[in-house]
């Protein structure tokens, strides 16, 4: 099943403090919601492996992340992730657009569309969508949390 | 780690060692031999596993081995007592209430139940009370029949007893 | 198919079973009838480390009227409950209800507070017993806390459950004089989860205008919900078809169902709609003089 | 060949079945109930994908879990040349995916383990890489320029698979073009599964020490297996047993070679164990053969006073990832062109275009005569589409257009030639039965209220029997069947048949048959089948061949049987052979009644008393190639209600009238049809095997794939008509799957006909409440 998913978040930092850290698999790998590991391969891929807990389904997913900047929009990525765990696939495609917004700071304007496939689906597949969703909108909004948590630091 | 389990089965007493992930269902067909109770699903949906386990129809796909330890459980193959069909057993014969025969162990604990408790059951009462046992191949007019045949001689079996 | 491996403990008491919880650091999940877990353990879809199987509680097994409601133990099945005579006599929301949970077989094992830790919005006790101003009652560490079941059921599969705490029991007001209730379901087939179901409590007074309400839908968002406007118009107003179809039109439009195999949500918002309808022409036809 | 009256009263009577008494005490030996020494446990790792490039596979992990003994793969399997195998249809199909995947839960990698558990742990620990490619779902699209293309290891690089055309293109259409009036319809018979209760499963059994192969298995067909086993792993066929134990159920999906199967037998091998693998429910209806999914566009020319003339159909079949259907090996769409039904038109045409999707293989299954079901569901809706458009009762137009029972032996356009019939006879009798003009007038009053009730009839022509081997074979095996007799000393018999049942009861219905030829009782004749060390060569159950084929076999085997004791008896009797009579279940002497043998005298002189020069013994075996195929035919009536406010759609009544010919056990025949009309109700109305976008499976396990309890289930009214097959040995026609093939028509024009007021003309499968309930807003009904 095919999940489209959108959101935009301000975040407390200037857009190229936000493009950097969305482009950096360090920072960004740890915002991952509920990671439990984060290998990084290259200044573009990372592995992180996350737990799944949603009521008294459990498990964990192991996920290949590749950054892609855009060539032509120096303001904009694709986060492509493949993901397994569980019997299942979890493969997702997004595109993050930071623009500029009042006082200095930006936008993460972001599309995502996640595909399942396997037991998660079919067997999860009622309750899938709606969790995928939280899920996303988690990890954005940890970015949004800890540029935050970056921009007071480095204040 | 396995867990050291009692239970009664079909009125013998049997020890046991078991894995905690066990289902009862494999317990009793692979450790006891009692292969009449069948496994057809993963979902807890069709009823071919159901086994009374004091005296209540559970289906043992959905309980582990070691959850029955001290209960008394009973499998198709210890309805005819003493070699002598069950009356449900009998129905289902004389009203050909089976055809390739992998839900019949589970029916025939379901409608010893639903008897236990309405001993004289409706048409309507008894679809409902098998409602949790899928055949395949019968369409359940004739396990209807089967089992109001059974509820019949048993009523008239109980009052000559009287 | 078979589960992976856990550690299995079966506690005479509920303050063993919290300590067991709390021991097993988050990988620990209670066993009652387990009719929704282990299917998702046979999947591996669930995989916890530690089962503490609390049917071996004998407090747990309460289920009897007192002060003003019924207490349903934690180990009471949905067959007990449909049974019960005292249900089907003062009780019929809940009557109406154990008769359509799961098939009959899956009632024999599985309970009603095991359905509502599941917090699965498509579970029907979570629908009827919001309709019926149910009581939640959570024991930890610290003892028991009571909250209305509206606030227990938190989200899909959430609940307001701590990592160390058990539902003991759920408290059921009973209905006073001029009552009736009716859970009406929309399935495929026997065993399925709700397309949509919605259960109804109705209190009437002496001159025939409602005087309390509660109206819970089934499958009809994230989450077991309270059809907050249906219930706010009727209260006071005599129970007409115009006022029934005004409030079951409010109902489906509170409805925020999902799309699945079991319909659109257009399909299923209407389903509310009639639903809605026809449990509230029940409700009303149960009350006895 | 002509009919023999029934010599003995055993034949036509309601006999309790012989194979009860083990299942009704638990004592059935199903696959899974056998337990070898030493026996080792295999579970499948299977794709979550439904196309993907297969990366990478990382056996290690799984190697680590206690228990587990190996891990195979489709690599592994490469180095045996086993990594494909050969359909039934011509094609072939992966047996562990090498380079990539081409459905949700193909298979990707076996795991072989000392217990269920182990098996199952080291199935979820290995490690599989994809990368997800392109999606086709929809076959509408699979031909489209901008599709992807599945099997790119074909030379022609296209996702059509074939075009299969029957009938006079030219005529028919020359026909269409003069008629006065004209119905087009577009039906689809929606993908959907049989899954029986028990899955499939096997056990392979390799002794390295005898070199000799078995093979426990669920299989309809054992004999099949045996041989495909032979050709697939290039083993000598008599070092290969296959045993088909007690079959829970199996409609036609034990009939293919699975993977799992072909799997097994290496993992025997590798390991030098016996190996069991028993699917899941979620791997059976995921992976094994799925049935329909037939889009449909039907066109029919008829005169203004409704007479039929032209008949068209033009149809896109879904075949999934593999063309891996078990139909007769010459007849791609099988017997689908029986679709010209039960009406006499002068010109038809039929093509089918057949294109790989990704989706799991199969296609005919599912108590289906080789697409019979699709054919006779697009007739009977054509028929009552034509009718709304003529603005007939479909009982009219039915009536003006059946074949004359003075016409039979008929031929079709489209090249059939029916054996026998009585349609209107059979159709009256029903319409008499269910008082079908009483309840048009209650459905005129029902009407005037707002109410929605409809009355749907079905008269369905069924080809079963399959069949003659001039033209019929499945990988050039002649579709024949066969029966072995021995009668014993004391008068007993052991019947053997190459068939397999599952449930039909052939230990009944066949020791009803030999019986009745040797003037035997039932009880003393035992059947036996599955075991292909023992059993004759066959072709197996399916297709509601066993009747017509192997019971024909068994009535002549018996006769043969019957020819020799003839000699026995002559000479007990002390007379000539030309003297002497075979009547009332006896040896006569003719002229001189009195003076008789039973088989029981001739069978014990055989073995201690033969005639001289006649050799010792009372045994038979035939091959029956059966001359024609049997036309089994029906009316069915339901008549249903519905919620206007939700969908629901109850049915209230259901009647049907078979006519399956001479009728060996009536109970047995009415259990038969019981079962038909309820996987027929279930099609109808809720089964279907929907895929995602992403080629997930939507109905992987029974709490989406819905099977219906008693509660559901309409309460069946049955009767028939006989009307004796004039070439089959006892006149017997088959009937197990006419009630699939002709209900789901009869459920449909129901329906439409509750619906017929607002202009609805077909609603497509399964009628669900919410499909109904869309219908009903889209023309304005609104209720609570």
């Amino acid at each position: 099943m095919k999940i489209p998913m959108s959101g935009v978040e301000r975040v407390d930092a200037s857009p190229d403090q936000a493009l950097a850290f969305v482009s950096d698999p360090n920072r960004v790998g740890r915002c991952m919601p509920d990671l439990e590991d984060l290998q990084v391969a290259d200044a573009r891929h990372f592995t992180a492996t996350v737990k799944v807990g949603v009521g008294p389904v459990r498990g964990h997913l192991k996920m290949a992340v590749a950054i892609t900047p855009d060539p032509t929009k120096p303001n904009e990525l694709d986060l492509a992730v493949k993901g397994s765990g569980m019997g299942s696939g979890m493969d997702m495609t997004s595109h993050v657009r930071v623009a500029p917004a009042d006082g200095g700071a930006a936008e993460l304007h972001w599309t995502a569309e996640a595909a399942v496939s396997g037991p998660l689906a079919s067997v999860g597949g009622r309750l899938l969508e709606a969790q995928a969703k939280k899920t996303t909108q988690n990890m954005f909004a940890a970015i949004r949390t800890a540029l935050q948590t970056a921009g007071a630091a480095g204040a | 780690m396995s867990h050291h389990i009692e239970i009664t089965v079909n009125g013998t007493h049997q020890a046991l060692d078991v894995e905690p992930r066990l289902p009862l269902v494999f317990a009793l067909r692979e450790m006891l031999d009692l292969t009449g109770t069948h496994v057809g699903c993963d979902t807890t949906s069709c009823g071919a596993c159901t086994v009374l386990v004091d005296g209540t129809p559970v289906k043992s796909c959905t309980m582990f081995a070691v959850q029955a330890d001290g209960c008394s459980v009973e499998t198709v193959e210890g309805l005819a007592a003493g070699g002598e069909l069950h009356p449900l057993q009998k129905a289902f014969w004389e009203n050909h209430g089976l055809q390739c025969g992998f839900c019949t162990p589970g029916m025939l604990m379901t409608a010893k139940a639903l008897l236990a408790r309405n001993p004289r059951p409706s048409e309507v009462e008894i679809r409902r009370g098998i409602s949790g046992n899928l055949c395949r191949c019968t369409g359940y007019q004739n396990i209807v029949k089967a089992i109001q045949q059974a509820a019949a001689e048993q009523s008239t079996a109980a009052a000559a007893g009287d | 198919m078979i589960p992976a491996a856990f550690e299995y403990a079966a506690p005479k008491t509920v303050a063993e079973a919290i300590a067991l919880l709390r021991g097993a650091d988050s990988g620990g999940k209670i066993l009652a009838g387990g009719q929704s877990l282990v299917p998702m353990m046979r999947f591996r879809l669930a995989a916890p480390n530690l089962l503490i199987d609390i049917t071996r509680i004998p407090e747990l097994r309460i289920f009897k009227e007192e002060s003003g409601y019924l207490r349903i133990g934690a180990m009471v099945t949905h067959g007990e409950l449909e049974r019960s005579a005292m249900v089907g006599e003062r009780y019929p929301l809940l009557a109406s209800t154990a008769r359509v949970v799961a098939d009959p077989i899956v009632r024999e094992r599985g309970t009603i507070c095991g359905s509502l830790v599941h917090a699965d919005p498509a579970g029907d006790w979570g629908a009827a017993l919001i309709a019926a101003r149910a009581q939640a009652v959570v024991t930890g560490p610290a003892g028991e806390r009571t909250m209305p079941l509206d606030d227990f059921l938190v989200d899909t599969f959430t609940t307001a459950l701590g990592e160390d705490e058990i539902l003991t029991e759920v408290r059921v007001p009973t209905p006073p004089a001029l009552s009736g209730g009716n859970y009406q379901k929309i399935e495929r087939k026997v065993g399925d989860f709700a397309t949509a179901a919605v259960g109804v409590q109705l209190t009437l007074s002496e001159q025939g205008a409602v005087e309390a309400v509660g109206i819970g839908l089934c499958a009809a968002g994230p989450v077991s919900l309270r059809a907050t406007a249906a219930e706010g118009m009727l209260i006071g107003k005599v129970l007409d078809d115009a006022s029934i179809t005004a409030a079951a039109a409010a109902a489906a439009t509170q409805a925020e169902p999902t799309a699945d195999t079991r319909g659109a949500i257009d399909y299923k918002r209407d389903m509310v709609r009639v639903l809605t309808s026809r449990a509230l022409h029940a409700a009303r036809a149960a009350i006895r003089a | 060949m002509a009919i023999e009256a029934p010599s003995a009263p055993v034949l036509g009577q309601a006999l309790k079945r012989k194979e009860d008494p083990r299942f009704i005490q638990g004592q059935g030996r199903y696959l899974d109930d056998i337990r070898l020494t030493g026996m080792l446990y295999m579970s499948l790792v299977r794709s979550p994908y439904a196309h993907a490039r297969l990366v990478k596979i990382d056996k290690q992990p799984a190697l680590a879990v206690p228990g587990v003994l190996a891990v195979i793969t489709g690599e592994d399997l490469a180095g045996l040349g086993l990594h494909w195998m050969p359909t039934l249809a011509g094609d072939k199909q992966m047996v562990l995916a090498t380079g990539k995947v081409l459905f949700q839960y193909q298979e990707v990698a076996a795991v072989v383990a000392e217990s269920r558990a182990a098996a199952y742990d080291g199935a979820a620990a290995v490690e599989v890489e994809y990368d997800a490619l392109p999606v086709l779902v929809d076959a509408k699209h699979a031909l489209d320029p901008g599709a992807p293309l599945l099997r790119d290891d074909r030379e022609q690089k296209t996702n059509q698979i074939w075009h299969w055309e029957s009938g006079d293109s030219m005529a028919t259409a020359a026909a269409m073009a003069k008629a006065e009036v004209t119905v087009k319809q577009d039906v689809y018979f929606p993908r959907c599964h049989a899954s029986p209760l028990e899955t499939c499963g096997c056990i392979a059994d390799m002794n390295k020490a005898t070199g000799r192969l078995t093979l426990y298995v669920t299989s309809q067909a054992p004999h099949v297996y045996r041989t495909v086993l032979a050709m697939v792993a290039k083993l000598p066929e008599q070092m290969i047993r296959v045993v088909s134990p007690d079959v829970g159920g199996g409609f036609g999906v034990k009939v293919g070679v699975y993977p799992g199967y072909v799997v097994a037998v290496v993992a025997s091998i590798v390991t030098g164990h016996p190996v069991k693998w028993v699917e899941t429910r979620t791997e059976h209806l995921g992976s094994t053969a799925f049935a329909r999914d037939y889009h449909m566009n039907v066109e029919i020319g008829a005169t203004k006073q409704g007479r039929v003339q032209a008949l068209r159909v033009h149809t896109l079949a879904d075949h999934g990832a593999f063309d891996s259907q078990a139909n007769p090996s010459k007849w791609p769409a099988g017997l689908f062109n029986i679709c010209t039904g039960s009406y006499d038109f002068a010109a038809a045409f039929v093509d089918v275009d057949a294109v790989y999707t990704n989706k799991p293989p199969g296609g005919v299954s599912y108590r289906c005569s080789f697409r019979v079901t699709e054919a006779s569901y697009l007739i009977e809706r054509a028929m009552d589409v034509l009718a709304a458009e003529l603005k007939m009762d479909p009982a009219d137009l039915r009536r003006k257009n059946f074949i004359p029972p003075e016409r039979f032996p008929y031929t079709t356009p489209l090249g059939w030639t029916y054996d026998s019939g009585n349609y209107p006879a059979n159709f009256e009798k029903a319409l008499g039965l269910i008082g079908y003009d009483d309840l048009r007038r209650e459905q005129t009053e029902r009407r005037a209220r707002g109410e929605l009730m409809g009355i749907g009839i079905s008269s369905f022509t069924e080809i079963v029997g399959a069949g003659p081997s001039a033209q019929f074979d499945i990988l050039g095996l002649k579709m024949f069947d066969s029966a072995e007799i021995r009668v014993h000393p004391t008068g007993k018999a052991l019947a053997r048949f190459g068939v397999r049942h599952q449930g039909q009861g052939h230990e009944t219905t066949f020791a009803q048959i030999v019986g009745s030829e040797l003037g035997l009782p039932a009880a003393d004749v035992l059947v036996e089948e599955g075991d292909t060390d023992t059993a004759p060569y066959g072709l197996g159950t399916y297709g509601s061949r066993s009747t017509p084929v192997a019971g024909g076999a068994a009535a002549l085997c018996a006769r043969r049987i019957r020819e020799k004791a003839k000699k026995i008896a002559a000479h007990l009797l002390e007379c000539g052979e030309h003297d002497v009579e075979w009547a009332d279940g006896k040896f006569r002497v003719a002229g001189a009644p009195e003076r008789a043998v039973t088989m029981q005298d001739c069978a014990f002189a055989a073995y201690t008393n033969p005639p001289p020069g006649l050799e010792p013994g009372l045994e038979a075996t035939y091959y029956y190639d059966p001359p024609n195929f049997t036309f089994p035919f029906g009316t069915y009536v339901a008549v249903v209600d519905i919620d206007p406010g939700t969908g629901e759609v109850k049915v209230r009544r259901f009647l049907a009238v078979d006519d399956c010919g001479v009728v060996i056990n009536p109970m047995i025949v009415d259990g038969q049809i019981h079962g038909g009309l309820t996987e027929g109700f279930a099609i109808a109305f809720m089964q279907e095997i929907p895929y995602d976008s992403e080629g997930n499976c939507l109905a992987s396990n029974f709490t989406e794939y819905l099977v219906p309890t008693a509660v559901e289930t309409p309460h069946w009214e049955t009767d028939r008509t006989t009307t004796p097959s004039p070439h089959h040995p006892i006149g017997a026609k088959g009937v197990g799957e006419s009630p699939n093939v002709g209900s789901p028509s009869a459920f449909v024009n129901a329906v439409v006909d509750a619906l017929s007021p607002l202009g609805v003309r077909h609603v497509d499968m399964p009628l669900t409440r919410e499909r109904i309930w869309r219908v009903l807003r889209e023309h304005g009904v609104v209720s609570a």
